[in-house]
């Protein structure tokens, strides 16, 4: 499995975020994305993942494992939760679960020792708690490529280890993981890259 | 995963207490104003029940479509569902079958009850229930439509009521004959209500479609 | 904790939970026994020993079920009213479970009010339902019980719900006369009195006697059911708290 | 600092589409949906107009009042506006006002235009006007009280609608008799029309210290 | 001005969080307060500003420089953001300089650099740039007392930087700052509190 991003450009509102961005992951590999505030690390996420078109240049996987999009293999972790605040901790689970299709859900619980609160109510959730719950769906069932956006939002050190190991057991299994993260992540990164150095210039 | 989205919605809806309650309540505050608005006169309030009903269903399905995938695309599950196994479609499909479910159905089997409260001719209670089950099909497809197109802005009453308003129109005329025209010749009712059923294929297949091209539009 | 005055105290005695518990364990059964005595005493009044009326014929009898029926709706709104207060003010615990056991009860019997009262009006008006002022209050409180029922079971915090409900209830309190007076008053408005007379002649005694037990007997069923409501509500709050703790282990 | 919350609300509403836009297109559906469901007949629509007016006009309050300080709650402003010098109570006044403003205000200025599609006797155009305006203060406030109770739920529809109908009720009975009691006998107008004002100034009152206390509960 | 913390104890949804809390901080002492997540950080925060009452124990300020409640002497800033998409930058600043009273719309634009984004739509920013008009609401009037709930949340390293001054300054005018932090937070913190230590032995 291969993927690579072939001079990306990307323009939002009207500014140019970052322009020729190149990188080539392949299984087992690890990126971490850095940058300034605005630089456009939450945008090269998206793009990777299709919600986004790139105003330039094009992101491939060659080699895929399974004859579907980019976006199917992928799982996407946002700034925002995905939680249901009304339903437990088990239950939001479970539904993660079942879409993705047969996701274990015990391993998605034990990922990061959410079982304590599995009956309780989602929206009582502390902040990182809330955080580990959304992280545990990448536990549920195994997709190749990991976008972690600030994965480690709210996480106490525990929790920040757990997140390691996972990462580092992903890529050993031959998986691709691209985290954004401004703080530092222990994790085994292959690549760094520095969004502001591809900025056309501007603030 | 069709049926994991309808069982977690379903739940949260239930849970939560909106959904069928809401549009209940709706429907209640409508049935208790009017004859305080238009006053209590059994024969007047007999004769305009139907269009009551009617009006109640459509109102209620109007104003709860805004909320159809709101929740959803705020908290970003919305977006994550598009990077499921299933297409996006049959997610919407999963929502309009919901909204359906908790909204329109439990309005349309308790139209005898509410009828009872409209002083509504018993005659009309299974026609009229039959009807706006068919025709809420439809209206909760439509809806998922406008709802889609609303969530970029967090009220989008006016244009919801606006863009929505006319593809309603239709099934309210066509509903509404379908619902008494038993009383009258009998083919009008068959003939509205193959109507009613044809709106409801119909959209089945384009209504989706449309709305989760929509709402691909929002995830940018 | 803040400091209790002499009065307080007094009142955090007798109205603790555990001490509580143990009066309600205590007083059930005499409830239970004279509510039984009581309707058995009324059900034979009602339905063997009062005349059937000269102008309703046997159909009066509803009025038995019905009537004390009516009375305990709004008897037991204004006891959620007090609840409230109590809650409020002194923010005792029993006051909130006082109030939020006893809706579900008040909304049963107004309920039961509604119903008899439109089987009785089926042959009486010939409609079950008429929107004349008596009927559209009692209608809008059942409402009220409703809303105030719906905020325990929608606000998922407890604290919160609480509190919701303490302000809620009054205010719905503050709104039954408001109601009352301005369906009246539109009624008049529209209609003339005389379409609709609720009542026939006046109660001769054989009907009266009867129909006070039959008071009575819903009285002393709502103590009782209440009584045994609140005993549930506390015993289930301390497995809730159980079971807290045992999450957290 | 009351009229900086005014003067961002109206701004935050107007930019957003929701408010007067909102309630006029809720109105404007129903308007649209009355003859059609209940028939064109000119005698029955004349006569039951002010009633429905008056019905439409609650209902759109009724549906806003959920929104009234959700958006504020979930982004926390709600809770830093407890720390500020303002008393909480205050800042639900401001609420209300804007509410006002925004969603009864323009239904009551526009009666005219939409009574004539109802064919409402034109005489009653100002009375109707007036008593909307007065009554809608009140129905704002006491939507306050309601939307503050919602705040915990997402989808508070039904028990919002069931709390908040029985303080409505007289709301809409004395309205109704303060725009029609011109018709008959001119006293009735009069003290009508002094209960919508008595009812108002109590709100003013009661109502922000009632929502106060409950979104105080709602922060723990 | 002495701020003091007395036997606190709290309790969320049945259970004990922590109990026998004790500080006291006189102006121009940081406190970091720091603990697992779940721990009740958060919780801790929100009893000092007065939204929740803590079972047991109380706050105490005394030599309060105004007679008004603690909470109208805090700045608090919470996980929530309490921006308003539909708003400019400028706008939301605004709205908050004018609901505190006369506040200095300038200086809060100012404090994080936002002066180039000051016409740009709330709801566009990035993560970061979010926080960062979060944290400017610090800087738009003078408020004895900073609570901050994990306030580098999404901050570049620039913006951290500035943060860490921007307590400097406000402990050296004799503030209070109390912080809830996982990351390392570079300001002069006097005192660490580890509210693991104080709870009733449960998870
Ligand atoms: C659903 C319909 C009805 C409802 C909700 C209803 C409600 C009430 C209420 C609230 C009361 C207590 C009033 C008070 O004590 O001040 C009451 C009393 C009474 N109702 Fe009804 N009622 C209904 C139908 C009827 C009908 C159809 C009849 C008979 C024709 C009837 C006969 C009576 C009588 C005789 C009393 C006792 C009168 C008195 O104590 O002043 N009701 N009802
Ligand atoms: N409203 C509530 N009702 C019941 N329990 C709650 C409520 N809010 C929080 N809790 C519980 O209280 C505990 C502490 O929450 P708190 O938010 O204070 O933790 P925290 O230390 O800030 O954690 P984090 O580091 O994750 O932000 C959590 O276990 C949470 O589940
Ligand atoms: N939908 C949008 N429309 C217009 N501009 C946008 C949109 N989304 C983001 N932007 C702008 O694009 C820039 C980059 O945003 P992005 O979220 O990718 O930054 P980021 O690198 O993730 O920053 P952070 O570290 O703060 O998370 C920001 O300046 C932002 O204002
Ligand atoms: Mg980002
Ligand atoms: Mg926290």
């Amino acid at each position: 499995m291969k993927l690579q991003a072939q001079t990306l450009a990307c323009e939002r509102g009207g500014r140019q975020l970052f322009q020729g961005l190149e990188f080539t992951l392949t299984g087992g590999e690890a990126m971490l994305v850095t940058g300034r505030n605005g630089a456009g690390k939450t945008s090269l996420l998206r793009i990777i993942c299709g919600f986004i078109e790139p105003t330039c240049g094009r992101i491939r996987l060659h080699d895929r494992p399974e004859a579907c999009s980019i976006g199917q293999l992928c799982h996407y972790v946002a700034h925002e939760d995905a939680i249901k605040s009304a339903l437990t901790v088990r239950e939001n689970i479970t539904f993660w679960a079942r879409f993705f299709g047969a996701g274990d859900v015990e391993a998605g619980l034990a990922a990061f020792g959410l079982g304590p609160l599995a009956a309780c109510n989602a929206g009582l959730l502390s902040c990182g708690q809330k955080r580990k719950l959304t992280l545990s769906r990448l536990k549920l069932v195994n997709r190749a490529i990991w976008l972690l956006d600030e994965p480690a939002t709210g996480l106490d050190a525990t929790a920040q280890h757990r997140l390691c190991r996972h990462m580092t057991h992903h890529l050993a299994a031959g998986g691709i993981v691209i985290a954004a993260s401004h703080t530092q992540l222990d994790a085994p990164f292959t690549v760094t890259l520095n969004i502001n150095d591809l900025s056309a210039g501007m603030t | 995963m069709f049926t994991a989205i309808i069982a977690r919605d379903i739940r949260l809806i239930l849970r939560q207490g909106g959904g069928a309650g809401m549009s209940l309540g709706f429907v209640l505050t409508v049935i208790v104003m009017i004859p305080l608005g238009i006053g209590p006169d059994h024969e007047v309030l007999s004769q305009i029940a139907p269009g009551i009903m009617w009006i109640a269903l459509l109102l209620s399905v109007l104003l709860s479509a805004d909320r159809i995938f709101r929740a959803d695309y705020e908290d970003g599950s919305l977006e994550l569902m598009g990077l499921g196994v299933l297409p996006l479609e049959l997610v919407v499909l999963a929502k309009a079958v919901v909204h359906w479910l908790t909204s329109a159905l439990p309005l349309s089997l308790t139209t005898p009850l509410f009828g009872i409260f409209l002083n509504l001719d018993p005659s009309l209670f299974s026609t009229l229930g039959l009807a706006m089950i068919t025709g809420s099909a439809t209206l909760s497809l439509m809806g998922c439509v406008g709802g889609a197109v609303t969530l970029g802005l967090r009220r989008g009453g006016l244009v919801i009521s606006i863009l929505i308003l006319p593809l309603y129109v239709p099934i309210l005329v066509f509903g509404l004959s379908a619902s008494v025209g038993s009383m009258g010749a009998d083919h009008v009712f068959n003939t509205s209500f193959l109507m009613l059923i044809a709106f409801a294929l119909a959209s089945v297949v384009l209504c989706p479609v449309a709305a989760a091209g929509i709402l691909r539009a929002h995830f940018r | 904790m803040k400091e209790r005055t002499g009065k307080q105290k007094l009142m955090y005695r007798y109205a603790s939970p555990t001490q509580f518990l143990v009066l309600l364990r205590r007083v059930l059964p005499w409830c239970t026994g004279v509510t039984v005595v009581l309707f058995a005493l009324g059900l034979y009044g009602a339905l063997l020993a009062a005349p059937p009326d000269y102008r309703q014929g046997e159909m009066v009898r509803i009025m038995y079920v019905h009537v004390p029926a009516a009375w305990m709706a709004m008897l037991i709104y204004t006891v959620i009213a007090l609840a409230s207060a109590t809650a409020l003010i002194w923010r005792h615990p029993l006051a909130d479970l006082a109030g939020m056991t006893a809706a579900p009860i008040g909304a049963c019997f107004t309920f039961l009010a509604m119903i008899t009262g439109s089987l009785w009006g089926k042959p009486m008006w010939g409609a079950w339902w008429v929107w004349d002022a008596r009927l559209t209050s009692v209608f809008l409180l059942f409402l009220l019980y409703l809303g105030y029922i719906g905020i325990w079971r929608v606000i998922e915090h407890p604290g919160r719900a609480a509190r919701v409900a303490a302000i809620m209830g009054l205010v719905g309190f503050i709104n039954v006369p408001v109601i009352k007076f301005s369906v009246s008053w539109w009624n008049s408005l529209h209609q003339p009195a005389s379409v609709l007379r609720i009542g026939g002649p006046a109660i001769a005694p054989s009907m009266l006697w009867p129909l006070v037990i039959m008071g009575l007997a819903y009285f002393t069923l709502y103590i009782t059911l209440h009584l045994i409501a609140m005993h549930t509500g506390i015993v289930n709050r301390r497995i809730r708290m159980l079971e807290l703790r045992k999450i957290g282990e």
